[in-house]
Formats: structure tokens, C-alpha cells, sequence
């Protein structure tokens, strides 16, 4: 009886596909099983991944596809061949007109500058060239205005499975909230 | 890693709402419940401050300030609740603060989800990817992809903006320039010193050095004293010079 | 007593690096172990890739340098995913070409090679055969290597009139917002 190392091959695949990743039906293609024993070798391996302490990968689902990345624990370990970021972090205004789009989309630039009470084009502008936002449509009415929604680079930035992992805009503010926020003016830079 | 400092961030407010939530954060203000005399005073302040420093303030708050002085003088209406005849109309009246109070909870959300998606990105940002590998051994060199290009800009960029998050390990190792963070509390404690050697202080003597750091340090750090009530500040008119003095019998600096 | 998981350690390091590869001196520093017990390590790890079999990769040394490689074995399976009709648009490797292409024209192989740290000929020859890219000239100096540009099919692909229609570079975006944006009340001071 000649068994298949499903596994091996699988991580083969994975390992060549790099940040492109496989889907679902890709894996089961190439692999030659249908998706529920594709889905099956996958969980399995993602455990493996995880529980062993000698492993360095996680094979991990995003943006719709599967792929292969360095545990989260040993960043400290690859910072140190880092010179600099190769993508600057996104700025505040950028990241709060990205929040807008993503829980409002599709959404007009007036209607986003009516929440954040001020202009807005600039971190458009950001959001587009980083290819997190495009724009999806034109508005009815008088401007025919462009509407605004985000991509698939948005959720691989977040690491995002999907759009419905979002998490969940706060719908009420309480009080205590208030006085526990994060002050952004204040925040620490650490985070650097 | 932790200070217990304040760090500040180089980064102003994000307008108005985002002015507006700072303060009431400072004060410790029931945001459904906003004293509006002693908010407009304080947004004034530092509407003031920042002409006094002579920058540029965006349009959008001085909008701001004019509605909160408009919401100011209609909480100061006589409430005519005692005349019966009209009782019933004002009973279901709108609060003037009504509408100034969803947006700010509105923004406030958003400002909260960016919060997240900053945690997020940082999250992200410890996951290293590789590239695909060149797999051209594995075909016949007469074979090309056949199929349509079916991609827009967006895809292109999308695959530069991974290129780049990738890049940041294939550079070779080096030391990173790191930012120099002044802490608010020193500050603090330099500017109670120089208020109790020279009294009263123009404002402006306040920054004496031209770095933008050290100028938003320098303001956190007026504020931090204003709200602990060790520096009084006054201006005699509007648009006149601001004025800091030291409070008499605070002395003591760093303790809340 | 506190074990570090040398091993996923090194793993990971190695992943990230990619085809670049790692000398044993940089794994040593990154490690921060000496060149022995670094050498150990990756011997031990050699090793168990090799004898496991639900393992894709390999850990082989190639001009010096350490690097992952998936196993010969799995070829087959590496051919069915290129064959694969899975995507109906450009890989990812050949978008980041084009991209780097676009933005940093004329430009010859080694330099794309050397933004994108993978061997970049079959994207080059996807892209060329779409007519998508061209080769503009020859470099100076002792190679006379090709240079490739964009083509009017590019500009007319991406709906642009002309090259300099292309969005900004991100970073660029990015520092100017920092500029003119981050600051807003600080930005005039510099004139005082």
C-alpha cells in the first residue's frame, strides 16, 4: 500500500505559492482531492504548525487564501534583519477614513468627511495608491459622486479572512468608556 | 518597554470632533451630559493658542467654535417653564447639544474602530511572507499563460504593496534611526521652574526651541499643568497675548 | 530552565529570507549564537526535514548561503500548479514586475531580481508576451543587459493616457502627508 504524504505536498505547494497563496479549490486541484479532503489536510497541518514548538511557520488563512507565514512569536528574531519598514504604517487620518469605508461601504467622500468633521482627499489618496480602497461606483444624484470600498489588499493588510471578520463597530458608547479611551494624542510610540 | 510617562505622539488632532473628544476626555466630561459653557472656553483656549502661535487653523474649527458659542447662548434661553400655556412644546424640545453630541459619538466610533485597526496592522506586521518561488523548471518554455489579463491597477499596486512588506527583511542588517521622545513630565517640570524664577511668562518665551517635537511637548505640557491648576493661563482679550503664570502653592510637580 | 526552540527559530528566519538565503554568519548573529552551535542547529534541522516525510522543504546550502527549498520529490505537483488554470489573471509574481517596471522604467532584470529578491524570468516573459512590457535598450557597462519599459498596451490595459498618469508611489504620498497633514497646526512654525 503506497500511502501520500498529503502534508508534505501541501506544504510543498505552499511553500512555491509564497504571498500569493492557494485557495481552497486551488489546493484541491492540485493536490487531485475534492475540497473536503483538501479542508481536512489543511486543519490538520494548521494544528501541526501551531503545537509544535519546532516549527517556525503557521499556515494561515487569509484574504480568502491560504498561505504560509513566520510565527507571530519569533518577530522579534526577524526584526533584527529589518533595516527599515518597507511600508510605513498608515497615519491616523488614513486610518480612521479607513474605518469609515470599511463598516459604511460604498460611501461618497462628503459622507466620510461628514463623520470626521474635516477634509479628506489626502488620505484617499493613500488609501487608493496603497491599494486599500478603490473606488466601486458612482453615486445617484447631482455629482454622480465616486463611491469608495475596500479591497483584498485591505483585508491581507489586516489579516483578514473576510469582510464579515471585521470586528464589530462598538454601537454604544458607555460612559466609563469615555474616560478609559486611548488617547490618541498620548498614545505611546512603542508601537514603533 | 512600559512608561509610565506620557510619550507624545507628533501628531495633531483630526479635527474638530477629534479637538472636541480630547478635551472631554481631559476634563472628564459625561460626553451626554456636556457642560457647553466650559467646553467653548477651553476650545477657545486653544483656538487661541494655536493663532498666538501663529498657525494655521483650518477652517472646519473655527466652524466649530461658532457652532458651540451658537449651542452656548441657546442653553442660556429663559426655559418659559413655568408658563403652562406653552408647557407642552417645550417638553419634547430638542437639547441644543443633541446634534453636536451624535456626531461626536458617531466619530468616536469610527475613531475606536481605527484603534483596532491599528492593533490590527500591527498584529499583521509581525507575520513575515515570502514570494512565490520562480517555478519556470517546472515548464516548458513554449508554454505561456494563455488566459486573458483580466487585473486593474489596483491588482498592481495591491502586488507592489506586498513586494514591500516583504522587502523589509532582504535588506541587510543595520542600525535603525530611532525617534528621540521627550517625556511630557520633564516639561512640566521645566516650565513650573522657569515660572517660579520669572513670574508671569508670555506664552510664546514658552517654546524656545524650533522643533516640532519639543513644541507639541511644550503644549501638551501647559495643558497637563492647566487642568492640574499649577499654571493659570489668561488672555485679557481675544486675540490678545496669552499669558501663563504659576498658581501659587504648586510647587510640586509629577504627582496626580 | 528556559528552552528556546532553536530550530523554529531558524525556521523562520529562513522562510522569511527566501531565495536570498542566509550565510551561517547571519544566522549566527540573528540567532545570537556562536557559528558552532548555529552550525549545529541547522545541521539537526537538516537532517529531520529530510527523514520526515510530511515535510515539503528542505534545508540546502547553495553558493554559501542556507536557504528552504521545497523537495525534488513534489515536483509533479510544483508542474500542476503552474499548469493550473486557477487564476484567469497576471500571478502576483508577474504584477510586482510590472509594477516595479512601471514606476522605475528603464530597468534591466538584475535590478528587478534585486527589489524582488526571486529570480523574475518567466514574469518577465509572461509580461512580454502580453505585450504588456518591452525591452527599451541596453544597459551600459560589461553585460549590455536589456532594459524594459512599459508599451502603449500598458497604458491603454490600465486606462492611462500616459506614464506619468500613474498613482504616486505610496511612500512618497505617505511622507508628505506626514508633512502636511500629521501637523496640522504645527506646519507653519518652521517660519517663525
Amino acid at each position: 500500500m503506497e500511502i501520500v504524504n498529503w502534508k508534505g505536498i501541501l506544504e510543498s505547494v505552499l511553500f512555491a505559492a509564497g504571498d500569493e497563496g492557494l485557495s481552497l479549490k486551488q489546493i484541491a486541484t492540485v493536490l487531485e482531492v475534492d475540497e473536503i479532503k483538501a479542508q481536512g489536510i489543511i486543519s490538520e497541518m494548521q494544528h501541526e504548525y501551531e503545537k509544535d514548538e519546532n516549527r517556525g511557520i503557521l499556515l494561515v488563512q487569509i484574504a480568502g487564501v491560504f498561505q504560509l507565514a513566520t510565527k507571530k512569536e519569533h518577530a522579534e528574531y526577524l526584526k533584527r534583519l529589518v533595516e527599515s519598514p518597507g511600508t510605513s504604517h498608515l497615519s491616523q487620518a488614513a486610518l480612521e477614513t479607513l474605518a469609515i469605508i470599511a463598516y459604511k461601504q460604498p460611501i461618497t467622500r462628503i459622507e466620510i468627511e461628514e463623520i470626521r468633521g474635516v477634509k479628506t482627499e489626502r488620505p484617499l489618496q493613500t488609501l487608493a495608491s496603497r491599494a486599500l480602497i478603490k473606488e466601486v461606483g458612482r453615486a445617484e444624484g447631482a455629482g454622480r459622486a465616486y463611491l469608495y470600498g475596500t479591497t483584498k489588499e485591505f483585508l491581507d493588510y489586516f489579516g483578514l479572512k473576510n469582510i464579515a471578520e471585521l470586528p464589530p463597530l462598538p454601537e454604544k458608547i458607555e460612559d466609563e468608556e469615555v474616560q478609559a479611551e486611548a488617547d490618541l494624542f498620548f498614545e505611546k510610540f512603542n508601537e514603533l | 518597554m512600559e512608561h509610565n510617562e506620557y510619550n507624545v505622539k507628533i501628531e495633531a488632532f483630526e479635527g474638530p470632533l477629534d479637538l472636541l473628544l480630547h478635551l472631554i476626555n481631559r476634563l472628564e466630561i459625561d460626553i451626554y451630559d456636556i457642560p457647553v459653557a466650559e467646553i467653548t472656553e477651553q476650545y477657545l483656549i486653544f483656538i487661541h493658542a494655536m493663532k498666538e502661535l501663529k498657525l494655521d487653523i483650518a477652517s472646519e474649527y473655527l466652524v466649530m467654535a461658532a457652532t458651540l458659542l451658537a449651542i452656548k447662548s441657546k442653553m442660556l434661553l429663559p426655559k418659559h417653564e413655568d408658563e403652562s400655556e406653552e408647557a407642552f412644546s417645550y417638553e419634547d424640545e430638542e437639547d441644543p447639544r443633541d446634534e453636536l453630541v451624535e456626531r461626536l459619538i458617531e466619530y468616536k466610533k469610527f475613531k475606536e474602530a481605527a484603534i483596532e485597526f491599528k492593533s490590527l496592522e500591527k498584529d499583521r506586521g509581525l507575520m513575515y511572507t515570502k514570494p512565490p518561488s520562480d517555478l519556470s523548471e517546472f515548464t516548458k518554455d513554449t508554454q505561456i499563460e494563455k488566459s486573458d489579463v483580466d487585473v486593474s491597477i489596483y491588482d498592481m499596486l495591491a502586488a507592489l504593496q506586498k513586494l514591500m512588506r516583504r522587502k523589509k527583511l532582504q535588506k541587510p542588517l543595520a542600525t535603525r534611526i530611532t525617534r528621540q521622545e521627550i517625556p511630557i513630565e520633564k516639561r512640566m517640570a521645566e516650565i513650573i521652574d522657569q515660572l517660579a524664577s520669572g513670574g508671569r511668562k508670555r506664552f510664546q518665551e514658552l517654546f524656545p526651541v524650533h522643533d516640532r517635537g519639543h513644541i507639541v511637548v511644550t503644549f501638551l505640557a501647559v495643558l497637563e499643568l492647566m487642568k492640574r491648576q499649577e499654571v493659570h493661563v489668561e488672555q485679557e482679550q481675544n486675540f490678545a497675548e496669552i499669558f501663563v503664570t504659576s498658581q501659587k502653592g504648586a510647587g510640586k510637580v509629577g504627582n496626580r
